[in-house]
């Protein structure tokens, strides 16, 4: 084995190589500027060590837009691959590593790690929490997901990437099929970041139960820390079943089982089978808290209350219950026969219900506002016909026998590019605007950031929409090349252009963010745009420790209450002497110990099982000692609190 | 802020000239396969399909003028106030007409969905005799044999029109699907499986039929033409092999299965038994 | 309600079971059982696996062929037993008796180990019978599915050798109590887990 | 790490309704959780050994048997019934066991249709 890999080590071909050397030149920048400026020291004590739940929001947002462009980068590579029939520009085999490592990055490693940033930026906030339940494990979280992220790309310049699309479908993915490591990648690095995330759900939930402010009942909590709450019921629910699958198919490509092999009795369909049970809930995992960020944004732009609050909340349990039984419609042609098929279909169009209602009250919260067409609110707009274009194409794609007709055609990547990204990015991005100054002090620029609004989504459908129509017209999807002559071609470059121009688009963001940086208006007041929950009530960027006096609560929309409700009064209390703040001590121990996997399962990658065991028992040597551990926490004293509040010119 | 409107409304602009485009650049309609159902099968998927589409266009109407109403009617502007009310919290009644519409027209989708779900298991005329043909998709190639005229072809078929087509699906490699749109929806073909589907031509034709499901560096080639010819010139077609065509080797037969690659259209006038191995993953033990 | 601060700054809540005391205790504990909540998924699956490929045995041996009931059936009485002294190691946690607590808990810690061991020899008995993992489907649904539970035992293991010193080190306080409280959680549900082993693998592997 | 907020008394800590309830004097709920154990077990492995009842009987009522050892374990052993505020525990778990049920028979109902007709 060793030999022959050794062979493959490094992945050959010139753009591979423009790749390599520009990671190492990026590798090597950031090292300079680092030790040129002297900033070693800060970055780890100021970040790679840190527990403080908003900072850890702040680097998933940062990887998770790394992860953005090398994934729309993949997409770049494969619309411009598809731009014109019996194209040459990528072959077969990097096309389909392509499309592998596309899906993927953009679901795992850049839709997920931004919802879970801008959770952990806001949620803590918005229940008046000093940080999540178990800081320590959020940052062990943080870290899983970032080595799990790095090895997962690693494949590209080391052993080559997966090359199985981002279902993994065995046998193609199986060892018979796919001997190289490029599968063992997306294994183990998926498997790192799963754990990660399992952890993440279990951190939030608990911190939604126990840790709101005095006073916040369940439902008085904000719509997002609702959505938060449910999704990490999704994803305490979900993931355990993607260990599962990820580790048997592991067992079968590294110990020789049989689960899923065509031969001794394995069957590949129960992958597909675990794949989806996952699979399914996972789609859900990203829309809820984007649903969450759209309820925020429309309500504060709107100056309302949401409409329907608990209408909004008995939605989403109903998508979580049913997200759990819908998972065959992703192998509607499997042959599972006409029982199995139309209760699954069934149970999938219910799902249209609960989110119409979610979409109808989105609308009448705009009914008798008064609507600021800000940024963040434009993209929160535009998730609305989006995502409902994106809903109906899924409620046609339930319906079984049709589903015939669809299914891995383009008909279904359109649906979905409509779902991910007129749902989930859009979302993200409403986020983004909206918290922006509440995570670093300033806003981000209107003006450019309409440029960025307005570029992106018109050239979104302009990619998209042709795709249901190519679908129908018989285009599947993986396809690396077509012949002419069968009337794709012209939707096919059109989509191609669309694709640059989301590129444009996202150059906006990317100019925005750096021209903010210097020039972008400041945000003094803590609430930048009039809004309605707790995390406006403290100052922009938040301290370290929240609040200084964590918030009692007498209701909904507890910001709003305190500036312009009836409770008003209530909230008038007489500045109580500050006291003495418990905070949780940093640790260098997660990123750690998170490393030593990283090195452990690149080791299992290429089997060298000494590398894998030894950096297993590295792992569990940094268990035992946190295990041992008491001094885990300190106090900030009542001057400090003081030098903070007076700095921010609260005193 | 009234500035709003005008990008509101060249969106509007940018969309409608999008569709129009889309329509026109895809030229002959007849090109949209899924669309020209050319057999009883592909019918009623046709059907289905578009019902479905007329009940989200219905739906997606309504969220779209509502939306557009909201937007344009309580956008801030001089004498938005009048309308303002930021305490309103909801509307049970209205709650309720979101959910029992959407009720009724999932239900509306559902009995036709269940009803063709099961009707799609059977032959879809039940007055001729049903033809059977083997399909196995190996990497990177379709594999035919027509068991009752034992004659065998890669990657092109032949076909009767009016007679429902039997396909049992197999694959001697990663999983496959196999799809000739205007005949109707694609069903997978597995290892250690043999899947059913029905299908028939209810006219003469060439269609397209191609593998839909992703299975490896060759997959994007797995294409190939369907002809569809009354039954005498079928018949004709069988006759011509048995005469023309030479038999399969078992030699053959085991390069077509295990050369990982593609092939050229190939005819056979008879094949070995175990042309296509016997899958040994018996899924059950004997016992 | 009566809170105090303790040796290690934490508020402490003299009114509720020692491990609840602290606000992080209370929190650790709802995350462990959450936690076990996903372990129940995670098993659900790899019995989902095992129910669908328990006939698969493509020539190889069958379970009926395979287990052996004394075997089984003396692997259950361990953990059973070892189920039954880690509730009195708590019990005796609650009333504040470090001695017999750790007595207990040594027990406990024994009769895991026996239990390991025997499944240990349990393997190494099939695979010496050419019974491996890579036999047939059955028999890697098989192994994946013990041995994953296997596992669970042993990290259990290690994890109450580490509270044993910690207990040692420390006596009984708000946080080796809720330490030990969640080890003695995890203990529980590894025991539940095996008698579903014991039942859908084992005694169904009998019958049919 | 322990607390992130000031003491706040007034969230979560409900108190159980007994706080004397663990300071008995003999381990009365072990013993008997670890006797029904022992009697369901035998039970079961009667049920198997004897073979007097139809194989369908048999693993149903070895899989309801197990249950209720199961039950056995999350009540005596676990004080999964303790509360020291809301049973958010007790929810989550049945959640779970609601996603494992759903898992396990919808998975066994798909590949079993697929068997019977394709294989
Ligand atoms: C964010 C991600 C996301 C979301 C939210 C959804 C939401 C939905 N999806 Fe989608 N889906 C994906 C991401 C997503 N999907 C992905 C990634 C795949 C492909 C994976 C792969 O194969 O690679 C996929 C594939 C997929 C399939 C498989 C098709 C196939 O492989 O052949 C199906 C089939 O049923 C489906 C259906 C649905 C449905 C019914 C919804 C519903 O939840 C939608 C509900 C919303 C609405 C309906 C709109 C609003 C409602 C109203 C305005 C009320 C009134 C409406 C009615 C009465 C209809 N999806
Ligand atoms: C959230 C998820 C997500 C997102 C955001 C996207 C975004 C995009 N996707 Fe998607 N896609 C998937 C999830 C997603 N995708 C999944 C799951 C699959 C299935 C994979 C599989 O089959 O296994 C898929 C498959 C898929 C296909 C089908 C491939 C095939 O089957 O053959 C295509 C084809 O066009 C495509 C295109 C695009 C494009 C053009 C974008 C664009 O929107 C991207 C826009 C972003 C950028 C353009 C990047 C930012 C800007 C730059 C990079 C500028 C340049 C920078 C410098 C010069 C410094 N995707
Ligand atoms: Cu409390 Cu045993
Ligand atoms: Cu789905």
């Amino acid at each position: 084995m060793l030999p022959h890999y050794f062979n493959h080590l490094f992945v050959t071909g010139t753009d591979i190589y423009i790749a390599d050397v520009l990671i190492i030149l990026t590798s090597l920048g950031i090292v300079g500027v680092l030790t040129y400026f002297k900033k070693w020291k800060w970055l780890w004590r100021e970040w790679l060590t840190t527990v403080d739940h908003k900072k850890i929001g702040i680097m998933y947002i940062i990887a998770a837009t790394a992860m953005f462009f090398r994934g729309g980068m993949d997409g770049l590579m494969m619309r411009t691959q598809l731009a014109v029939p019996n194209n040459h520009f990528l072959g077969a085999e990097h096309y389909d590593q392509v499309f592998t490592t596309h899906g993927t990055i953009m679901i795992l490693f850049m839709a997920m790690p931004y919802l879970i940033g801008l959770i952990n930026v806001a949620m803590p906030l918005q229940i008046g929490a000093r940080d999540v339940a178990f800081p320590y494990l959020n940052a062990i979280s943080f870290w899983t997901f970032f080595f799990g992220a790095m090895l997962f790309n690693l494949s590209f310049v080391i052993g080559g990437s997966p090359d199985a699309g981002w279902t993994s479908y065995a046998p193609l993915a199986g060892p018979t099929f796919d001997p190289g490591p490029g599968e063992n990648y997306y294994l183990f690095g998926l498997n790192l970041a799963g754990i990660g995330t399992l952890a993440s759900g279990i951190n939030f939930l608990v911190t939604i139960i126990k840790m709101r402010a005095p006073g916040m009942k369940l439902m008085d909590m904000p719509m997002f820390t609702w959505s938060t709450l449910i999704t990490s019921i999704l994803i305490i629910f979900a993931f355990p079943v993607l260990t599962v699958a990820l580790s048997l198919l592991t067992f079968d490509r590294l110990f020789g089982s049989h689960i899923f092999s065509m031969t001794h009795g394995g069957m590949p369909m129960m992958w597909v089978n675990l794949f989806w049970i996952w699979g399914h809930p996972e789609v859900y995992i990203v829309i809820l808290p984007a649903f969450g960020i759209l309820s925020e944004v429309i309500s504060t732009f709107s100056g309302k209350k949401l409409f329907g609050y608990s209408a909004m909340v008995g939605s989403m349990v109903a998508i979580a219950f049913l997200s759990f039984t819908v998972w065959v419609h992703h192998f509607f042609t499997m042959g599972a026969g006409p029982a199995v098929n139309s209760f699954f279909g069934v149970s999938t169009m219910l799902i249209a219900i609960p989110t119409g209602v979610k979409v109808f009250n989105w609308i009448f919260t705009m009914y008798r506002g008064k609507i600021r067409f800000t940024t963040a609110m434009l993209w929160a707009l535009a998730f609305i016909p989006t995502f409902v274009v994106g809903g109906m194409t899924g409620v046609m794609l339930a319906v079984a026998p049709a589903d015939y007709q669809y299914h891995n055609s383009y008909f279904l990547i359109a649906h979905f590019h409509y779902t991910l990204i007129g749902g989930t990015v859009f979302g993200v991005f409403a986020g983004l605007y909206y918290w922006w100054p509440k995570m670093f002090g300033f806003k981000l620029n209107e003006r450019l950031g309409r440029w960025n609004f307005w570029t992106f989504i018109i050239s979104f459908n302009v990619t998209f929409l042709p795709m249901f129509l190519l679908g129908l017209m018989g285009m599947t999807r993986r396809m690396y090349t077509y012949p002419p002559g069968l009337g794709w071609s012209h939707l096919n470059m059109i989509e191609t252009v669309g694709a640059f121009g989301q590129a444009i688009g996202m150059m906006f963001l990317a100019v925005n963010i750096v021209w903010s940086i210097k020039y972008g208006e400041r945000d003094v007041t803590g609430d930048a745009w009039d809004g309605r929950a707790l995390e406006w009530s403290t100052t922009s960027p938040a301290p370290e420790y929240n609040f200084a006096h964590v918030p009692v609560v007498y209701g909904r929309d507890a910001f709003w209450d305190m500036k312009y409700g009836k409770n008003r009064e209530k909230y008038q209390v007489k500045a109580k002497p500050y006291r003495p703040i418990h905070m949780p001590n940093n640790s260098g121990r997660p990123f750690l110990m998170s490393l030593a996997f990283f090195i452990s399962f690149w080791g299992f990658v290429f089997k060298w099982y000494l590398v894998g065991g030894l950096g297993l028992a590295a792992v569990f040597v940094f268990m035992y000692l946190r295990s041992f551990e008491y001094d885990t926490d300190h106090y900030i004293s009542v001057e400090e609190i003081e030098h903070t509040e007076a700095a921010a010119g609260r005193l | 802020m009234s500035r709003m409107l005008s990008p509101k409304k060249r969106r509007g602009l940018a969309f409608a000239a999008l569709s129009a485009s889309v329509l026109l650049l895809s030229g002959c309609g007849s090109q949209i396969a899924v669309l020209h159902p050319e057999g009883p099968v592909a019918r009623q998927e046709y059907n289905l399909i578009i019902w479905s589409f007329i009940l989200m266009a219905f739906v997606g109407l309504a969220v779209f003028i509502l939306f557009a109403y909201m937007l344009i009617k309580y956008r801030a502007r001089p004498g938005v106030e009048k309308y303002y009310d930021p305490n309103l919290e909801g509307n049970r009644k209205l709650e309720v007409v979101w959910t029992v519409i959407p009720l009724l027209i999932v239900i509306a989708l559902a009995i036709p969905t269940v009803k063709t779900t099961y009707a799609l298991t059977q032959p879809p005329v039940q007055a001729h005799d049903p033809m059977e043909i083997d399909v196995t998709s190996a990497a990177w190639k379709w594999i035919f044999q027509y068991p009752g005229q034992h004659i065998e072809t890669v990657n092109y078929l032949v076909i009767p029109t009016g007679v429902p087509v039997k396909f049992i699906l197999t694959s001697v490699g990663p999983m496959n699907t196999f799809w000739i749109p205007e005949l109707g929806g694609m069903e997978f073909t597995m290892p250690g499986a043999n899947l059913g589907l029905w299908l028939e031509a209810s006219k003469s034709g060439v269609y397209l039929g191609r593998g839909a499901n992703f299975s490896g560096k060759g997959f994007a080639h797995m294409q190939f033409n369907v002809y569809a010819k009354p039954q005498a010139e079928f018949n004709q077609w069988v006759a011509q092999v048995k005469a023309q065509d030479p038999p399969l080797t078992m030699a053959q037969a085991n390069q077509l299965v295990n050369h990982h690659g593609l092939s050229p259209i190939l005819t056979f006038s008879s094949y070995p038994a175990g042309a296509v191995p016997q899958n040994q993953n018996t899924l059950m033990s004997g016992m | 309600m009566a809170y105090q601060l303790d040796a290690h700054h934490a508020p402490v809540d003299s009114s509720v079971p020692l491990e609840y005391a602290t606000e992080d205790g209370s929190l650790k504990i709802l995350g462990f059982w959450i936690f076990l909540a996903a372990d129940v998924v995670l098993f659900s699956c790899l019995f989902a696996t095992y129910i669908v490929l328990q006939h698969n045995t493509y020539g190889g041996p069958t379970a009926q062929q395979l287990f052996d009931v004394p075997g089984f059936v003396t692997e259950t009485l361990l953990l059973l037993t070892s189920s039954f002294t880690c509730g009195l190691a708590i019990f005796e946690m609650h009333r504040n008796r470090l001695q017999p607590m750790i007595g207990w808990w040594i027990v406990t810690i024994l009769l895991g180990m026996g239990f390991v061991g025997m499944e240990i020899s349990e393997f190494a008995k099939y695979v010496g019978e050419g019974a491996n993992i890579t036999r047939s489907a059955f028999l890697s649904a098989f192994f994946i599915l013990v041995g994953t539970h296997g596992t669970h035992v042993t990290i259990g293991i290690f994890w109450m050798l580490g509270l044993l010193v910690q207990l040692l080190r420390y006596g009984i306080t708000a946080i080796t109590a809720r330490k030990a409280f969640v080890a003695s959680l995890y203990w529980h549900f590894l025991d539940a887990v095996w008698i579903f082993i014991f039942t859908v693998v084992y005694l169904t592997g009998k019958v049919s | 790490m322990t607390t992130h907020s000031d003491v706040n008394p007034s969230h979560g800590a409900t108190l159980p309704s007994d706080p004397k309830a663990h300071h008995e004097t003999f381990p009365w709920k072990h013993i008997l959780g670890f006797v029904l154990s022992l009697v369901l077990t035998f039970a079961a492995l009667g049920l198997v050994l004897s073979a007097a009842l139809p194989l369908t009987a048999v693993i149903v009522s070895i899989v309801v048997l197990a249950v209720l050892q199961l039950l056995v374990q999350l009540l005596l052993f676990m004080h999964l019934t303790e509360r020291h505020g809301p049973a958010t525990h007790v929810l989550t778990l049945v959640f779970g066991f609601f996603v494992a049920f759903t898992i396990v028979a919808g998975s066994a109902w798909i590949m079993f249709t697929f068997h019977a007709t394709v294989a």
